[in-house]
């Protein structure tokens, strides 16, 4: 199999009358990170979940691999890991739980991976608290844990950092850069600029209402 | 034609069945008619507003 | 010398980057079990939710003796088609948080795209919402049946019928809860989706139980509710998750 | 590709304009077919030796009571190749049918029981083929219903194709169901006609009105569907010329 390359050619997508998409291209390679900047409502969300899959563009095409991803869309996506505006979370489970069934139904769970896991975002203290008690904070930190714990080569983030604290985006930063250094890909909508400590591999795109 | 109309005294049943029946029709013919005016007229709006794709 | 190479924890590889197959992947079937397991464990810590369609059923079965005459002579001609009523009523109630939480929450779309069998996760769900609703409202029948005039005899009867019944209702109840799940107070439409599309179940439903309260053999309405619980088992899962997809794009 | 003729024939502006070419072709012979029809139907076949000239409801019923199958048929199959395929013209034809085939639908179930009343003194009997028909009246409205609830066409579009192919599958259950259920029950269904045959006078009108619906359908069927490949489409140069024309 080629190179890890997710690249979508002049994708076009319309919600009702809007055109959201006008042609977008992108290309984010193995030890690359994109950031998607550009202002509320100019289709951040719209392309990252066209770029998983969820959304179909109306015209032009995303590949992984260099292979078109609706040709085989399950292999597609048993290689990425998306996370959403919310953090897949029950709140009357604890965040363990959550990403134990979370998780689980993706791969199997080995050792102690989800323990160290949750040590990594600093979940020790409130692993075990259901999740209506976590703060929005807590809850974005647990939801990193289960990004972590996929362990695959593609994430897609959509504002990763919102509602962590200082050290919290500087988790994110570093959770980037390792799975970046680790040769994976990353492709990001971002409002603040990530704290990513090596930046080399960052590239950033703008996306415009025009 | 007093015959005819009668029906042999089923009137009452069979002039109100093909009434209903040719009532469908004529609206369906309206409908149709409106929903392509409609649509026209929707079709042409939009081509004024965003009129960037030529 | 680097510093950075020992203050690192062991790092195991992220992913492997040569093969397609990155982790251990889990079968459809134990993803399956584990979407169950979590629905079941869910609906056990909000227990309201439990017993709601229940209270539901009890209170419309009430309602006919009152309405009607609390001769059991005049009701129990009447029971069986006063049960299912309910139970198909009380089953489409349950019907609207199907998947409304977890297309919120953002679950439905991390089952979409978790590499695997969508189909299979949702007949999970679809699953443990029968053994949340259809199975207590099984159990709970023959209650109602008799207060409706039905001999003890007919206890078997009615529960395996309503218990084959709603599975039926959980799986066709499910395309229509999938078809709605991005629309806001879809009760209406949801019954006006699901009802008509469950009267054979009811046909078949109601004609066993009738069968079993008159003491006669059921057989042969419980095999065609069996059979078209089995037509649903094999189709509504696929229509279910081609809707979900539809309404996450 | 074998597929491009298709693709090229799917293609929205060549819809339009076809449909637009065809209408009248379709148009006319439903005209005549269902005047000739009512002719035939009203004035030469003779009356039946049971029901008199109350019979003569048949001629507008059983067209309706096609028309409510067909169209549902047309418009399931249209909405699964259009799930399939991803093919917009698809969509265009099963959203263009729905409110035919109900209004038709609700025809069949008056007329039959307008027919019904000097036959059981009733104008509603649980019969098996009206309780079939308004069932299926409940199945295009939920097909209705949901295609309203949704802003966006794309979504309307492709969520209630999924149920239209599901409502596809249950019709013959639901039918054979009622079927059943009534057998049971032993209430009086709806004789079309006392003989068990009928003189070609009798059975040629209903024929000629059987197509003569059809056609009907066609014509308003492809008026509709210009409306509807219109508002599917956007911005698109051809929409200028197709619009002004």
């Amino acid at each position: 199999m080629s190179e890890f390359c997710l690249k979508g050619e002049n994708v076009h997508l319309w919600r009702g009358d809007h055109h959201v998409l006008r042609g977008v291209r992108f290309q984010v390679g193995a030890g690359e990170c994109l950031q998607l900047t550009g202002a509320n409502g100019t289709g951040k969300t719209t392309l990252l979940r066209t770029a998983c899959g969820l959304a179909y563009p109306e015209g032009g095409e995303i590949t992984w691999r260099g292979q078109n991803i609706r040709e085989d869309m399950r292999a597609f996506h048993a290689q990425l890991a998306y996370l959403g505006h919310e953090p897949p979370l029950k709140s009357e489970l604890t965040a363990r739980e959550n990403l134990h069934y979370w998780i689980g139904v993706r791969r199997r769970l080995e050792g102690r991976e989800l323990d160290q896991a949750l040590e990594r975002v600093g979940g020790n203290q409130w692993a075990d608290r259901p999740v209506r008690t976590l703060s929005a904070g807590q809850k974005r930190r647990a939801a990193l844990a289960g990004l972590t714990l996929m362990r695959v080569p593609l994430w897609l983030l959509d504002e990763p950092t919102t509602n962590l604290d200082a050290e919290g985006q500087k988790l994110v930063g570093t959770l980037i850069d390792e799975h970046v250094q680790a040769g994976g890909v990353a492709l990001a909508a971002v409002h603040h600029e990530l704290a990513v400590s090596r930046p080399n591999g960052l590239r950033r795109m703008e996306l415009t209402f025009d | 034609m007093r015959h005819f109309l009668d029906m042999g005294g089923y009137w009452p049943f069979v002039w109100p069945a093909y009434a209903v029946t040719f009532a469908v029709m004529a609206l369906n013919i309206i409908w149709a008619r409106r929903l392509l005016k409609r649509s026209r007229k929707e079709a042409l709006r939009r081509l004024t507003i965003g009129g960037t794709e030529k | 010398m680097t510093d950075s190479g020992t203050m690192m924890p062991p790092v195991r590889p992220a992913f492997d980057s040569a093969s397609d197959a990155t982790h251990p992947a889990v079968t459809a079937l134990a993803a399956a079990r584990l979407v169950l397991a979590r629905d079941l464990k869910l609906a056990f810590r909000k227990r309201s939710q439990l017993v709601q369609p229940l209270a539901f059923f009890a209170i419309v079965t009430t309602l006919f003796p009152l309405g009607v005459s609390p001769e059991l002579s005049r009701l129990r001609p009447m029971a069986a088609g006063v049960l299912w009523a309910a139970a198909l009523l009380a089953s489409l109630l349950a019907l609207e948080m199907l998947f409304r939480d977890d297309a919120q929450d953002g679950t439905l779309e991390q089952y979409a795209l978790s590499g695997g069998s969508l189909t299979w996760l949702l007949a999970a769900k679809t699953a443990a919402h029968w053994l949340l609703t259809g199975l207590p409202l099984a159990l709970m029948a023959p209650l109602a049946g008799i207060a409706l005039g039905a001999p003890n005899g007919a206890v078997p009867g009615i529960v395996v019928s309503v218990a084959v019944g709603t599975v039926a209702l959980s799986l066709i109840g499910s395309i229509g809860a999938a078809l709605t799940l991005g629309i806001r107070r879809s009760g209406a439409l949801l019954s006006l989706l699901t009802l008509p599309l469950d009267i054979p179940v009811l046909i078949f439903g109601a004609r066993a139980t009738e069968l079993a309260i008159g003491g006669e053999a059921y057989g042969v309405p419980l095999q065609l509710l069996a059979a078209v619980a089995v037509l649903g088992l094999t189709l509504a899962p696929l229509a279910a998750a081609a809707a979900v997809r539809i309404n996450l794009e | 590709m074998a597929w491009t003729w298709f693709h090229r024939l799917a293609s929205p502006p060549h819809v339009y304009r076809l449909s637009a070419r065809l209408t009248p072709w379709l148009a006319w012979p439903a005209a005549l077919l269902i005047v000739a029809g009512l002719i035939g139907g009203l004035w030469l076949a003779p009356p039946d030796y049971q029901q008199g000239d109350g019979y003569r409801i048949i001629y507008v019923h059983a067209p309706s009571a096609w028309m409510s199958l067909f169209v549902y048929t047309t418009m399931a199959v249209a909405a699964g190749i259009g799930l399939i395929w991803r093919m917009k013209v698809a969509h265009a034809v099963a959203a263009a049918s729905a409110p035919v085939g109900a209004s038709f639908t609700f025809a069949a179930l008056v007329t039959g029981s307008l027919w019904g009343k000097p036959m059981w003194g009733t104008y509603w009997q649980w019969d098996p083929r009206l309780t079939s028909e308004l069932i299926l009246l409940f199945l295009y409205l939920g097909y209705m219903g949901l295609r309203s609830a949704f802003d966006d066409v794309q979504r309307a579009d492709r969520a209630s194709a999924v149920l239209a192919v599901v409502g596809l599958v249950n019709v013959p259950i639901i039918h054979y169901s009622v079927v059943w259920w009534n057998s049971l029950h032993q209430a009086p269904s709806l004789m079309y006609l006392g003989k068990p045959t009928m003189p070609p006078s009798m059975y040629v009108p209903l024929l000629i009105m059987l197509v003569g619906f059809t056609l009907f359908y066609g014509a308003v069927l492809l008026v509709r569907l210009r409306g509807e490949v219109l508002s599917r489409e956007r911005a698109a140069s051809w929409i200028r010329e197709a619009v002004r024309a």
